[in-house]
């Protein structure tokens, strides 16, 4: 349905963001996970088109939906595509609703505007679409403004804007970061029966590991603005090949013991300017050699996973 | 819930005009010299002097003095000009519509070309039309207007005689008024507003906005210039004031006749009703101006509508 | 209305602008005039009550008598009047057939509640000397004198007589003059807004002109609307796009420029006042008269109309305009600059030349405050006279106020020097400025003297015949000369201005002013 | 004392630091380069000027520009250049005595009202809206017209005239900052108000104010032209530019340098001003909390 071959991102002279690719089906869900600061939400933009308005632009690569590749499309075209056939959910649910305007006719737009439908039937639709997104009283909701609803309840209207004209893909920009806990597993759940009900293919961008191994059928790691590894969620979990899956899948917090120690990751995520040569990750790497730090790692393959690491053979060892 | 804010805010506003009604009573008191000696005859007794102080009421304490006043006030009635000798709202009511009608279309000029020059400077991101805008602006608040009035004269008068030089006389002799009035307002406005729809662009939901689909036009009349009204209102509610006695310079220049410039007559020849008139005239229009400006707000901005009630 | 565009400022060229966008040229036949400076403000056309008239004022009232420019009187409501040789009754008798606008009959009853009204009004001192009118037939009455007043037909003919209908001057009270001004003139007021315009139409069955006119008919024009404009310059700019049509006072400096236009026609009249220079006799150091009198040295009468005034008008060297008989004083009276003795005066007066170029005596220096009003010529003229009094050693400091605070200031004594203007063509003025019981306003030099009001009484009230009066007048005003309680300066002459392409003005222009008579003969340029 | 010092520090080098970026950009340098000349210019008039700028020479008056008088004589025949030279003294004084005043006042008054709010505040913030939304031509006019003509009534109306900006500009400063959380930390710690308002909220505010009030000076300059063409301004005959520009429109026809070159002078000084003013603003990087005023 979606995909994404070698996608290459500059602002200026600068490249936070290269050599991207991955491809999600209907019904399917990829995740793509990694630390903030390594260019993923910058992928939902360039799905978008919406690079331009950040001052963006793509150097490279193609993004194919439906068989058609967007890097060329005209933007009158691009605009039908944004809200009609993908949705996009952003992150801070706080301030992605419209202060001034009432809840309901923010959600009409997009029926109106891509299903032609006239406001009655377009807040009939709304109202349906809030319900199944157990929002209580929906009718009523339509009525109230963004500041007088919860983060979550503001997420969910989020959500049903994106799904307001039926869309084929939804690319979820760290959905749930912004929300606490409980609520945070409330929308991964929403989102894990949309995929399945609607036969939707759903983008989810996160830095959670655990929220990936929950909902993702694909996973791309990606790191300082490249895919370190990527695969199907049973293998890259049971077995990692590059040293930062590793590293992240070992960050997340199990058994209940007190005295299980957190483990993290020495160093710090490259910033986009100073972007180590050769193996990005070689610095904060325990097994870097000298190749690692001069010449940049191939992928290599092994069945429908990959991992771009000179050593990707040797790392079959789960971590301590 | 407009009418029930609108309501507080209006109760808010009576203490206020109270203790304005004060000021303005007492600030005559403190110009030196009284109407008394404009009027006496010359060479007349201190009888005389007496007895038009006292057929003024100039001689009874201040408080009771006050209270006439506002009572007065409260029936329209303003009171008898000491020195121009007539009814002080018949003095009122004869420069109030010079003033209305220059300063509110100085208001409308202002707001309307300064806010599309603002919008399309904030729109238009080209470096020319920047740097024009820029300087304009600049301009604006750095000509004093009686200079600009003598050189809109000098250009539009004398050389190319498309409108009259002074007067009050048709819609002809309001142009170069309001245009002088209105370059310095316009310069505010369109300053305003640039900054306040750039703001607005930076808004984390305006790319939301796109993600939906809707087209730049849709998103910047129907979402971004509410948000970029809301300091714009207030800035014009505020200059509500100016639109009655802001005009002196500009009605001493072009010899139109208005509140501004009767106030300034009055203070000159110490009329005091015509002055405390005129005073709570324009106090009357900068309440009301805050008043419009709140309630403007509160109409267009949910979240103060519920906070403030 | 052709007008046109040659200017020398910006660009420069003649540029005939096609056609006029302006409502100001209606074709209707109306002419617009501005005010001059000194005429803006009246309250009301009400010449019994209000202290300050404008030029619209005598087309709306006539007069029993008018005078000529040469000082001589002509009949006009009057058509005759002979005075008893003991001064003390005139019988007048008045034209038939007279009405005034709203219909009721002009004859002698008329008269009588006219005279009676000025009682308690600021304008009281006309009439001051009639004890009492008789009506003695519908067109005669006679007016039996308290005391011989030989310059009741010049009050006669002053503007502050014109006759206003005894029914509406009843009913209308207060505000007479304000709502409505009725009067037996050739126009009557159609609209007036204080401080902006003027508008008189004609009055169709006006047929009494005065022969200061040759059209004695109904005005030639329909409408004359006078306007209000306070800057100077702006009502320059008027006359010169062709917003108005005549000009009536045309500061000096624009004079210059104005003559240079093909379509703007002067008129130089003979002047009707004195710029002068008032010192306070009862502010040290002028309680000195060695002081005063070098004070009056110091100014240059001739530079300054040479310089400023670029030749127009003339030096004034005495209190009363140089027309008067009684201006022809004992010349070694008169103020005539002469900077050595001024110097010599003020060493004499114990004024020592500081290092400074400022005199001191002990350690108080020659610092003292002149006040002016904030017009541009008064404000101009101050700072030449602040210049020509430091070249002997007096350091003036200047203060410019608006016109009625200065009055404040002139009462509460703050005052040391001023430079001011009067505008009046009768001798009697020096008892309106030098007379003990008005100090402060208009008695700026403060001048209290016995001898002083002696003299004044007799001049004011003891002189019969006219003769007699010029003799008591010229007496006065050498005593006031010698004690220098000012400074002549200038005489301005009153300049009128008119575009030649819009009207024709008559010349020579009949009256000591350009006033209702001349009006009459004003003809629309086909 | 001890706590003035450190404020007097950080500012300095705050101050040090923003200047330095501010004269950095071009137009910073140029503006700036500008005003710190024109301040030279107004000390050192005396010695600067040809001539004496009231000595009058009626006979060659009215000269236009050339030798040796610069830029021409005016009616009296005095030196145009001196007097624009000395006009920027009494311009330029006047107008920053009394946006010191203003600030003084504003600051106080903002402080006090943004820090004990409540009625307070309500009743300050009150008065100063309305001096704010009141013409400033007529605060000016009143103002003179009960203390008279001259520079000093005309230096206390520019003052109360933008009262107001400076104070809704402090308080919002204050209100912000007072609920940083390093300010709730000094409170816990039982410091009085006094010392919070002195050592920490205000060396914050000082910045935006400074800004704000070289803007002001600006507007001051005009205001004060404004009131020299009532006449009401620098009495003669002390030059001020309002009162060479308003010396009598009708030397616009005979004499147009006269009022033509103080004109420019008073518009290229505002324009440096302001020019100068936006590159502080962006050195100091206050842009959004300038909104405050």
């Amino acid at each position: 349905m979606l995909s994404v071959r070698d996608l290459g991102v500059a602002f200026g002279a600068v490249e936070p963001l290269s050599g991207v690719s991955f491809s999600v089906e209907k019904g399917e869900t990829i995740g793509i996970v990694g630390e903030s600061g390594s260019g993923k939400s910058l992928t939902a933009m360039s799905v978008m088109g919406l690079l331009p308005l950040i001052g963006g632009r793509i150097t490279g690569g193609k993004i194919v939906f439906d068989g058609q590749d967007l890097t060329d499309l005209p933007e009158r075209a691009y605009r039908k595509l944004r809200g009609g056939r993908i949705g996009l959910i952003t992150q801070n649910p706080m301030t992605s609703l419209d202060p001034l305007k009432k809840i309901g006719p923010q959600v009409d737009d997009v029926a109106r505007l891509h299903l032609g439908m006239d406001a009655t039937q377009a807040r009939a639709r709304t109202v349906e679409i809030l319900g199944t997104l157990r929002i209580p009283e929906p009718a009523l909701i339509c009525e109230r403004y963004p500041h007088q609803m919860s983060g979550g309840m503001k997420q969910r209207i989020v959500i049903a804007m994106a799904l307001a004209a039926d869309p084929d893909v939804l690319i979820a920009d760290e959905p749930t970061t912004a929300l606490d806990v409980t609520v945070q597993a409330q929308i991964i759940r929403l989102l894990d029966d949309l995929v399945k009900q609607r036969n939707l293919a759903l983008v989810l961008i996160t830095h959670d590991m655990s929220v990936v191994a929950q909902t993702c059928d694909n996973v791309v790691v990606m790191y300082a603005g490249r895919a370190v590894e990527y695969g199907p969620v049973e293998t890259i979990f049971d077995r990692p090949r590059h040293p930062y899956t590793q590293a992240l899948i070992a960050c997340i917090p199990r058994g209940l013991e007190e005295t299980a120690r957190l483990t993290g990751i020495e160093g710090t995520v490259p910033t986009v300017i100073n972007y180590p040569k050769g193996c990005p990750f070689h610095p904060r790497c325990a097994r870097a050699e000298a190749i690692c730090a001069t010449d940049p790692p191939d992928f290599s393959v092994e069945g429908d996973s990959a991992a771009a690491c000179h050593f990707a053979e040797v790392a079959h060892a789960q971590p301590a | 819930m407009i009418l029930r804010y609108t309501f507080l805010r209006l109760l808010m506003l009576i203490p206020v005009s109270f203790s304005i009604s004060v000021v303005i009573f007492m600030i005559v008191y403190l110009l030196p010299g009284d109407p008394i000696d404009n009027l006496l005859r010359v060479g007349s007794s201190p009888e005389d002097r007496a007895e038009l102080v006292a057929q003024y009421g100039l001689d009874r304490n201040l408080v009771i003095q006050y209270f006439v006043w506002i009572g007065n006030m409260f029936q329209g009635e303003f009171g008898q000009a000491i020195v121009l000798r007539r009814p002080v709202a018949d003095l009122v009511a004869q420069n109030l519509p010079y003033s209305l009608t220059l300063g509110g279309l100085a208001f409308l000029f202002s707001s309307t070309v300064g806010m599309t020059l603002g919008t399309i400077s904030a729109v238009v991101r080209h470096p020319v039309l920047d740097r024009f805008m820029r300087g304009f602006i600049l301009l604006g608040s750095t000509v004093p207007g009686f200079w600009l009035a003598l050189l809109l004269i000098l250009f539009f008068s004398v050389n190319l005689g498309w409108f009259p030089v002074s007067g009050a006389g048709g819609w002809t002799s309001l142009v170069l008024p309001v245009l002088t009035i209105g370059f310095g307002g316009v310069a505010l406005v369109a300053r305003v507003t640039r900054v306040a729809l750039l703001d607005a662009q930076r808004e984390d939901f305006v790319t939301l906005l796109h993600a939906k689909g809707l087209s730049s036009g849709t998103i910047l009349f129907r979402h971004l210039m509410p948000h970029a009204l809301l300091p714009v209102v207030t800035i014009l509610a505020l200059r509500i004031g100016w639109i009655l006695g802001g005009a002196v310079t500009v009605e001493f220049v072009f010899g139109r006749p208005g509140l501004g410039s009767l106030l300034i007559r009055a203070l000159g020849q110490r009329d005091y009703p015509v002055v405390q008139a005129c005073l709570l005239m324009l106090a009357l229009a900068v309440m009301l101006g805050t008043l419009i400006g709140d309630v403007a707000q509160a109409s267009m901005d949910p979240r103060i509508r519920e906070k403030k009630s | 209305m052709r007008y046109s565009t040659k200017t020398q400022i910006l660009s420069g060229s003649a540029i005939v602008a096609a056609g006029l966008l302006f409502s100001g040229a209606a074709m209707a036949q109306n002419v617009s005039i501005a005010f001059s400076a000194s005429e803006l403000g009246a309250t009301a056309y009400n010449p019994v009550a209000a202290s300050t008239l404008n030029t619209a004022t005598s087309l709306i009232y006539d007069r029993l008598v008018e005078q000529d420019a040469d000082q001589s009187y002509h009949p006009h409501l009057a058509t005759s009047w002979e005075e008893t040789a003991d001064g003390m009754a005139w019988t007048f008798s008045l034209l038939e057939g007279v009405t005034f606008h709203d219909d009721t009959p002009f004859n002698a009853a008329a008269v009588q509640s006219w005279i009676a009204s000025y009682a308690g009004t600021e304008n009281e001192y006309l009439v001051e000397a009639i004890g009492s009118v008789d009506v003695i037939d519908d067109l005669t009455v006679r007016f039996n004198m308290d005391r011989p007043e030989p310059n009741l037909l010049y009050n006669l003919a002053s503007a502050f007589m014109g006759i206003p209908s005894p029914t509406a001057f009843a009913e209308l009270g207060d505000n007479f003059g304000v709502t409505a001004a009725v009067g037996t003139g050739p126009y009557e007021l159609q609209s007036f807004e204080i401080g902006l315009e003027t508008v008189l139409v004609r009055n169709e069955d006006y047929t009494w002109g005065s022969d200061l006119s040759e059209n004695t008919g109904p005005g030639h024009i329909e409408t004359f609307t006078f306007r209000e404009i306070p800057d100077q310059s702006t009502a320059f700019l008027e006359l010169r796009t062709g917003g108005i049509d005549l000009l009536l006072g045309v500061p000096t400096d624009f004079l210059q420029i104005l003559e240079a236009e093909a379509n703007i026609q002067i008129i130089q009249m003979p002047g009707v006042g004195i710029s002068y220079m008032p010192i306070n006799v009862t502010a040290p150091p002028f309680d000195n008269i060695l002081v005063r009198q070098a004070t009056g040295m110091a100014i240059d009468q001739e530079g300054i109309v040479a310089a400023i005034y670029n030749g127009v008008g003339a030096p004034a060297h005495n209190f009363l305009i140089s027309s008067l008989p009684e201006a022809n004083v004992d010349p070694a009276l008169n103020v005539t600059y002469n900077p050595a003795r001024a110097r010599e005066l003020l060493e004499e007066a114990g004024w020592v030349m500081g290092n400074d170029g400022v005199r001191v005596m002990g350690d108080e220096r020659l610092t003292v405050r002149l006040y002016t009003a904030n017009t541009t010529e008064l404000t101009r003229l101050t700072q030449v006279v602040q210049a020509q009094l430091g070249e002997i050693g007096m350091e003036a400091i200047i203060t410019v106020f608006d016109s009625s605070t200065i009055r404040d200031e002139y009462r509460n004594n703050t005052h040391q020097l001023a430079v001011r203007s009067y505008d009046w063509n009768n001798s009697d003025i020096l008892d309106w400025f030098f007379s003990g019981n008005r100090l402060g306003y208009p008695n700026v030099s403060m001048w209290q003297d016995e001898e002083g009001q002696r003299l004044n009484d007799i001049a004011m009230t003891e002189s019969s015949t006219s003769a007699e009066r010029i003799a008591n007048f010229t007496a006065y005003h050498e005593y006031v000369l010698s004690q220098h309680l000012f400074v002549p300066i200038y005489q301005p002459t009153q300049n009128i201005a008119f575009n030649s392409d819009a009207i024709t003005v008559p010349d020579p222009v009949r009256g000591s002013r350009f006033r209702g008579q001349s009006f009459m003969d004003i003809q629309i340029v086909e | 004392m001890k706590a003035s010092s450190m404020t007097a520090r950080t500012l300095d080098t705050f101050a040090r630091m923003s200047i330095g970026r501010a004269f950095a950009s071009g137009i910073g340098m140029v503006a700036g380069g500008f005003l710190i000349l024109l301040v030279l210019v107004a000390i050192f008039a005396p010695w600067i000027a040809p001539f004496d700028y009231a000595a009058q020479n009626l006979m060659n008056a009215n000269a236009p520009p050339g030798w040796p008088h610069l830029l021409g004589t005016d009616e009296f025949g005095r030196d145009v250049l001196s007097r624009v030279i000395f006009g920027a003294r009494t311009s330029l004084s006047v107008s920053a005595t009394a946006i010191a005043i203003s600030m003084a006042a504003g600051m106080t008054l903002g402080a006090a009202a943004g820090y004990f709010g409540g009625f307070f505040e309500r009743a300050v913030m009150t008065v100063v809206d309305l001096t704010w939304s009141f013409p400033d031509i007529l605060i000016a006019l009143i103002f003179v017209a009960i203390i008279g003509p001259g520079l000093t009534s005309t230096t206390f109306a520019i003052a109360i005239a933008y009262l107001a900006q400076f104070t809704r500009l402090t308080r919002a400063q204050i209100v912000r900052l007072k609920r940083e959380t390093f300010i709730e930390a000094t409170v816990n710690l039982g410091a009085n108000p006094s010392h919070i308002l002195l050592r920490h909220l205000m060396p914050n505010a000082i910045a935006p104010v400074i800004v704000v009030g070289m803007l002001a000076i600006g507007d001051g300059i005009v205001l004060e032209a404004t009131l020299g063409f009532f006449g009401l301004g620098a009495q003669p005959p002390t030059p001020s530019w309002g009162a060479m520009m308003s010396s009598g429109t009708a030397q616009l026809f005979l004499s147009p340098w006269v009022i033509i070159f103080p004109g420019v002078a008073v518009a290229v000084t505002v324009i440096a001003v302001n020019l100068f003013g936006d590159e502080l603003i962006r050195a100091l990087d206050i842009r959004d909390r300038l909104r405050g005023a």
